[in-house]
């Protein structure tokens, strides 16, 4: 063990309640991967105000019900003094209260998201509908066209987005054909392909997600979308989700996100980041933006700089310095707290799909503003 | 036209999708009087051999020919193992399946880390006919269920197979005092139903890509259809999954999707307790 | 000489509750031999674990020179042991074609259902209903006739008149005579005559005990044969 | 067990019944010895001692897990009740669960009602009125419904409810109804802890024993009945149906009182609660625990949950797949639940007359 | 009269098993019904207890016309019924199928508090006393055998104190023994009761039935006094029919 300035105080608890298990457990893990990462790095940095930092994970299970569960053996038997994690928004809603509210204690939330989170003393590090979108839908326009098509998954996330995606659309002079629902397990999409390709749909600017979104793509492709031009993009699309498809089924499709892994051409401090974790966790569990990955590792170094700042642990002032921490370097490049919102500048990416893998084709100037609360 | 052309193809070849998943669920409830929940995860398993055999560089269609021979055998130990003590307590059949299902599919999660992976399909791209794209693999699923079908409707009318099936899930000790062996029969039976689900997971997985909750998706959707269509026959579950595959698929065409998702099943069940026999009343095969 | 079916001091029943005690009795190769004896006697349960539904607790059951006490029922069935049940004795969903079909399965000869039709001719008349909905009478038809059909050497019937009409029973008598000539055959029977004319041997039980056996007329002339019977 | 789904063959009634059902249920009762001896009363002792104490023994989190555990077991007493006693195979019991819950939720939320003794009553009255709609549609009418047509009935209601819920933004949709208010009596606010613990612990008290006075009672003969052969007690001019619609609402009602005391505990409702997810669980406890005993369902829900969280716990990335091998290897050595290590068959199906057995005992030797 | 059933027409697809069958029985009568198999006397006797429902035809009972009524419905008029194959409630003791029986028609407060219970246990152990199943009285239905069974079934009948007894081949599977004592149980049911009785046993008919009907492929052969029907040439010309 490191010999700690302050070992005479007890270590400080990190908590992360992620989804380990159950059908987005590919995201889960490697969240937790991240952070076992992070915190090996700060502790052998020398820890946190001279003392050590000890990891806690939970599993959420992808079923709200065990979380609350696993997430109060966090708060109440463990007693950490922060928990990170949750990816879905329902999940990030039903563990809300028992950590924020009845818990009294910190939470920060990795994942991207439909935006609109203002709770007090939870903080959110991934990018936000106004982040995913501003320069991302003009660029769709003058690469695709102008007739767009939302089709969605039935739940928060897509409304919300939705919302905000139109009017973007519309202000830069695009036009939305049809913004329609489905179930979130629909895996039949013969009517809403049969729809994008009888109104002559330029962009699909799809917000299905799995299981649905795999099906639904290779429907588009057999019916010949990308065949005749049309452009596909889908903001949560990252690393993870190109095995989804055949690559031609997905040609040309557009993403923007904070993090795709050809940066790490580029980013020195993305490719060291990259492959200290793929040296620590060669497994499947990628680390990509679209799972909470780049998330959690932002998150988990602005709660660092800001307990550096505050000297302390107690939720106020970790709190009122998390309020306006930055970090000069992380997945992407450096991200900073946007005072009193609770919501991370951060820059982003426009990535596009070759032949299996992205290709950046337009990158934010500096770092672009969430827009919440 | 051709745009009705194309849906009504579409439409079709969803309820024949589920009508190739019903197809071994049918058997095993109307057969055995046991709903197996442990269904999907068969179909699960077609597919993940199937992924199998491509991720190993082999030919897609070896895996596809493999999966149901490879769950039949399964499904025949299982059966001696586990479903054999539970025909006298159908529920609790059920919950067993339940289990066994669960241990599957998550020890599948596991093997493929919880991903969504591709599995191209051994007969690609689509048909043209004029500016209309039909995809040739859904085509392919069309005809491999009709004879599938057609296939099974022989097997089980026209043998004696069929007859010693019958005899010994109707009236077991009967069956035994006729001289049928039946465990042996039993076996044959549930070897039977999973081996048509794994040949449906081996079909489907192309289309719908590889997860491990691929299987469950359709399990609720086929009880219903195997509700509608009437247990007790081989020819009710498949007309019921015609139905409701059929309707799944078409009634998005009219409707908001997500009002038609519960339609269908309102539709159903109000169906059903109107005519609790189902479509086709239990009679013959 | 050992019999065709030898059975030697055999225990058995249900779960924990015994019900035979020390049963032994042997069947020749051909001729009928009545199992008498009144409600709860143990009939039910003798035929029963004589084609092995229950399991034999203890003693032997020979047939045809083996033990068979350890085999499957399907297996002692197709070594040529019929048996028609007291109850449950049809497939109930399956049709009375199919129901016959079944009984036929082991056996060659192509004219055997046209037989049992003849015998039969109700059944007949009722070849697509399904068994279950047959009259109660009709089914015991199809009961016999199923497990005529699958030509054994040995036969058990349990109460095969029950709810039988009196014109038919008179015919089932009469068959099971001729039959009696051929092969070995086990009645249970309320209908002492019935019983007396098919047996040229008859066992009573008595509280899973054998009480009396001997020739038909002896027995029958048993002063003791009544007491037995009365419930 | 009681009578499954033998049903199943009901194409063909062999008269009443059907042959099939008749011949199982002679192989299944076959063996059973008149065991006289009374071990549920102790077994229930045990029980309450030990959720008595509890909070005195456990740490803080784990009350707050108790606490959980038994709302999860008053909502399996309402499912033993339907499935257990009636026969009835209710599926669905999580619609009336859920949707009390979200009723509740909507309660404190909208009208900021939290007090005790409004929205206890209120969410019970929700999950009876829902039970009562479903029950009148499914079980009622002129066709005696089938065991299939009744689970799949239910399943389906709640696989629609549940679909609903994620569709309906007014509920939260996917998302749900966070951050609900704590249920209050006066200024008093129930948070989770002791308090939280023997409120809910004193409900479940209640509700056991009147439940348990009910099946024991001459209805719960009825019940018996009703559960081996419907048809036939119909015969005798029980109002069959009746019965059904009546004790399938008295479980929607209790499940909506566990349901409404689980949303405020939690803090929050979702879409689950109210699907088939949760349903199967409940039929899972009951039937780990052993069903057709008031207090294998209890047993079942602790011993279920307990071991779920002790073995995400201690095998975080494979405790589903151990989940399912233990709940086999109780289904398949246990088919009756856990109960059955300590009941005999006999006692579980019990006997109505066990009283007045003592009576005849008596009368004989008295002269 | 106490039942009337008239021009009852029950068709089974192509199959016309009763074909305007008539049936009318008396207070405190015993009536005989015979006929080859299946001539449809178990299909009538459904029809009345209301287990199938006619497909032309009418029921009346105590000059009500029942024929709409439910089982339940008749059940509660006052009728009952012994099936021809058994059902009795096999995981319940011998103590709790009469009891049920016998509990049928007390109102739903009288069971949740179980107010019923201490007046009925006499009768239930009378009525198993009655049929020598006293002994067993707390042992599984299931562990009895066939001819138990029945008796059991006759003992459920009677103990609703129907107004008419329905028994559908009653002493299948009993000795000739066991039939004279079935016979002699029935008999003092005759000062409350109505009895209607499926037999092919003509020598237990004849002890116990004041009348009979006799039915032949759906129809009424003949329906009189015993008297009157043994001497009846359609009817000793069915049963030499086959003889
Ligand atoms: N499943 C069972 N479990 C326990 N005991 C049983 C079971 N079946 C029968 N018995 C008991 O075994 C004894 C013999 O029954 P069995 O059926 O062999 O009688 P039987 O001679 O065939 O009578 P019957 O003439 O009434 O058919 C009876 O006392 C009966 O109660
Ligand atoms: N559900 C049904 N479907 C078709 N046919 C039926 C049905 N029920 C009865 N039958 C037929 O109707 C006829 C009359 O049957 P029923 O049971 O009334 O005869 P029964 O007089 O009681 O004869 P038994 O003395 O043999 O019991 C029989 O030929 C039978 O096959
Ligand atoms: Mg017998
Ligand atoms: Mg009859």
């Amino acid at each position: 063990p490191a010999p700690w300035a302050n070992a005479a105080e007890a270590p400080i608890k990190v908590g992360i309640a992620t989804d380990l298990t159950g059908p987005i457990a590919y995201a889960g893990n490697a969240d937790a991967n991240v952070a076992k990462m992070v915190i090996k790095e700060i502790n052998a940095a020398g820890g946190l105000l001279g003392r050590p930092l000890e990891l806690y994970i939970e599993d959420t299970a992808s079923n709200e019900s065990v979380a609350v569960g696993n997430v109060r053996k966090l708060i109440q038997r463990d007693k950490v003094d922060m928990v990170l994690g949750g990816i879905t928004s329902s999940m990030r809603n039903a563990i809300k209260d028992p950590i924020v509210a009845r818990g009294k204690t910190l939470y920060i939330y990795p994942q991207l998201y439909e935006g609109k989170e203002c709770t007090p003393y939870l903080f959110c590090t991934g990018p936000t509908p106004a982040q995913q979108c501003d320069e991302f839908i003009p660029w769709l326009i003058k690469n695709g066209g102008k007739k767009f098509a939302l089709p969605s998954a039935n739940y928060v996330w897509p409304h919300t987005l939705n919302v905000y995606a139109r009017k973007v659309i519309e202000a830069n002079g695009g036009e939305v054909v049809f913004e329609e629902y489905y179930p979130l397990d629909q895996v039949d999409f013969s009517a809403t392909v049969n729809r994008i390709i009888s109104n002559k749909v330029d962009v699909v600017f799809n917000t299905v997600i799995p299981p649905g979104v795999g099906p639904f793509f290779k429907q588009l492709y057999e019916a010949g979308f990308l065949k005749n031009g049309g452009r596909l993009a889908c903001v949560y699309y990252d690393e993870n989700t190109l095995n989804i498809n055949q690559a031609a089924e997905i040609e040309g499709l557009a993403s923007c996100l904070d993090y795709f892994k050809v940066l790490t051409k580029e980013n020195p401090f993305d490719a060291k980041i990259q492959a200290a974790y793929e040296k620590d966790f060669p497994g499947n569990f990628l680390f990509a933006a679209g799972s909470a990955a780049t998330g959690t590792y932002r998150g988990l170094k602005l709660w660092e700089a800001a307990v550096k700042e505050a000297g302390k642990i107690d939720r106020d002032s970790v709190a009122a310095a998390l309020d306006h921490a930055k970090i000069a370097e992380g997945p992407g490049g450096p991200a900073e707290m946007v005072p009193g919102k609770r919501h991370c500048k951060m820059k982003m990416y426009t990535a596009v799909a070759k032949g299996g893998n992205y290709e950046i084709v337009a990158r934010s100037n500096g770092l672009v503003d969430p827009k919440e609360c | 036209m051709a745009n009705a052309f194309v849906a009504a193809f579409e439409i079709l070849s969803f309820g024949a999708i589920i009508v190739l998943i019903v197809l071994g669920l049918g058997i095993i409830a109307s057969m055995m009087g046991i709903f197996n929940f442990a269904q999907g995860e068969f179909v699960l398993l077609g597919a993940y051999i199937t992924y199998l055999a491509y991720a190993k560089g082999l030919p897609i269609w070896t895996g596809m020919v493999a999966a149901p021979f490879v769950v039949g055998g399964l499904g025949f130990v299982l059966e001696a193992l586990i479903i054999r003590r539970f025909y006298a307590a159908p529920i609790v059949a059920m919950l067993g399946t339940y289990a066994l299902g669960l241990i599957i599919r998550e020890s599948v999660r596991g093997l493929i880390g919880g991903f969504y992976l591709t599995v191209p399909e051994p007969i690609g791209g689509s048909i043209d006919i004029g500016a209309m794209h039909i995809s040739a693999w859904r085509f392919t699923i069309i005809v491999i269920t009709l004879l599938v079908m057609a296939g099974c409707y022989l097997l089980l009318s026209r043998t004696s197979f069929g007859l010693r099936m019958r005899a010994t899930l109707e009236n077991p000790s009967l069956a035994r005092a006729s001289g049928i062996s039946t465990p042996l029969m039993y076996g044959a039976t549930f070897a039977f139903g999973s081996a048509l689900a794994g040949l449906a997971g081996a079909l489907i997985v192309p289309v719908f890509s590889l997860y491990a909750d691929l299987g469950l998706r359709f399990l609720i959707q086929g009880f219903v259809a195997v509700m509608v269509g009437g247990v007790g026959s081989f020819i009710g579950p498949v007309a019921g999954a015609g139905v409701i595959g059929t309707l799944s698929a078409a009634l998005p065409w009219i409707m908001a999707p997500v009002v038609a998702d519960v339609l269908v099943f309102v539709l159903a069940i109000v169906f059903i307790k109107f005519r609790p026999q189902g479509l086709i009343a239990g009679k013959g095969v | 000489m050992p019999e065709f079916l030898d059975i030697k001091h055999l225990d058995a029943g249900y779960g924990r509750s015994q019900v035979l005690f020390d049963v032994t009795l042997g069947i020749p190769w051909r001729g009928g031999v009545a199992v008498l004896g009144r409600n709860g006697a143990g009939k039910t349960t003798l035929m029963k674990t004589i084609v092995g539904e229950l399991p034999a607790w203890k003693g032997e059951v020979a047939f045809d020179g083996r033990d068979i006490s350890r085999r499957a029922t399907q297996e002692r069935v197709r070594a040529g042991i019929g048996y028609v049940p007291q109850e449950h004795s049809v497939f109930a969903r399956l049709s009375v074609r199919d129901n016959l079909a079944v009984g036929s399965l082991a056996n060659k000869k192509a004219d055997a259902v046209d037989h049992v039709l003849t015998i039969f001719p109700k059944l007949g008349q009722r070849l697509d209903q399904p068994a279950g909905t047959l009259s109660g009478g009709e089914r015991k038809m199809l009961a016999i006739g199923r497990a005529m059909l699958g030509d054994p050497k040995l036969l058990l019937l349990d109460e095969p008149t029950e709810g039988v009409w009196i014109g038919v029973i008179e015919e089932i008598t009469e068959r099971l005579i001729e039959l009696a000539k051929s092969i070995a055959v086990i009645i249970v029977e309320q209908h002492l005559d019935l019983a007396l004319r098919v047996a040229d041997y008859a066992y009573v039980l008595d509280r899973g005990r054998v009480a009396l056996q001997g020739e038909a007329g002896e027995v029958r002339g048993n002063p003791e044969l009544m007491r037995y019977l009365a419930p | 067990m009681p009578k499954a789904m033998g049903a199943v063959k009901q194409a063909v009634p062999a008269e009443i019944g059907g042959e099939r059902d008749v011949a199982m249920a002679g192989s299944r009762a076959a063996g059973a010895v008149a065991s006289t001896r009374k071990i549920l009363p102790i077994v229930e002792g045990v029980v309450l001692l030990a959720a008595l104490l509890a909070p005195l023994l456990l740490q803080d989190y784990l009350t707050v897990f108790a606490t959980r555990v038994i709302i999860l077991a008053l909502f399996a007493l309402s499912f033993d009740l339907v499935w257990g006693y009636a026969g009835i195979m209710s599926f669905g019991q999580a619609l009336f669960f859920g949707s009390a819950g979200y009723g509740v939720a909507l309660l404190a939320r909208d009208l900021d009602i939290t007090n005790i003794f409004l929205v206890l009553p209120a969410g019970t009255l929700i999950g009876l009125a829902f039970a009562l709609l479903l029950g009148g549609f499914l079980l009622l009418g002129r066709h005696p419904s089938s065991v299939i047509f009744v689970s799949l009935g239910t399943l389906t209601g709640s696989y629609a409810a549940d679909r609903l819920a994620r569709g309906w933004y007014y509920l939260g949709g996917q998302n749900g109804i966070p951050s609900i208010a704590p249920m209050s009596l006066g200024s008093y606010e129930f948070t989770e802890g002791p308090a939280f613990y023997y409120l809910v612990l004193g409900i479940l008290v209640v509700v056991y024993l009147l439940c348990r006075f009910l099946v024991r009672s001459q209805f719960g003969l009825a019940l018996a009945g009703l559960r081996e052969n419907e048809q036939r007690i119909a015969f005798f001019g029980y109002k069959v149906q009746h019965l059904k619609a009546i004790i399938f609402t008295i479980g929607g009602a209790v499940a909506g009182l566990a349901g409404s005391l689980y949303a405020f505990h939690e803090g929050f409702v979702w879409p689950n609660m109210v699907g088939v997810v949760v349903s199967t669980q409940v039929v899972l406890y009951v039937l780990f625990g052993g069903s057709g005993t008031l207090i294998g369902a209890v047993i079942g829900a602790v011993i279920v949950e307990g071991v779920s969280f002790w073995l995400s716990d201690n095998y975080r990335d494979i405790w589903p797949i151990i989940l399912g091998l233990l709940l086999l290897l109780v289904i398949l050595f246990r088919p009756l639940g856990l109960i059955s290590f300590v009941l005999g068959e006999r006692e579980r199906v019990g006997s109505f007359g066990a009283r007045s057995k003592e009576n005849v005992k008596e009368k004989r030797n008295a002269p | 009269m106490l039942l009337e059933a008239a021009g009852i027409r029950k068709v089974f697809g192509k199959l016309t098993a009763l074909d305007g069958a008539a049936l009318s029985v008396g207070e405190n009568e015993f009536h005989g019904l015979i006929g080859p198999n299946g001539s449809g006397k178990s299909t009538l006797m459904k029809c009345i207890a209301g287990a199938e429902v006619p497909t032309t035809g009418k029921v009346s009972f105590v000059n009500t016309d029942i024929t709409a009524f439910t089982p339940t419905e008749r059940a509660r008029a006052g009728m009952s019924l012994k099936f021809q194959i058994t059902s009795v409630l096999p995981s319940l003791t011998l103590y709790d199928n009469i009891l049920l029986a016998l509990q049928a028609q007390s109102s739903l407060v009288d069971l949740v508090f179980s107010r019923t219970r201490g007046l009925l246990h006499d009768q239930v152990m009378t009525m198993l006393t009655q049929f020598r199943l006293a002994d067993r009285a707390f042992e599984a239905a299931a562990a009895l055998s066939h001819g138990q069974q029945q008796w059991l079934e006759i003992a459920m009948a009677l103990a609703g104190k129907p107004k008419l007894l329905l028994l559908d081949e009653p002493t299948g599977g009993m000795s000739l023994e066991e039939r004279r004592v079935t016979g002699e149980l029935l008999q003092p049911i005759k000062q409350h009761c109505s009895l209607v009785i499926v037999e092919h046993d003509l020598d237990f008919i004849r002890d116990i039935c004041d009348r009979l009907t006799v039915l032949d492929q759906g129809r009424v052969l003949a329906s009189g006094t015993v008297a009157e029907i043994q001497a009846n040439k359609a009817v000793q010309e069915i049963y030499l029919r086959r003889a």
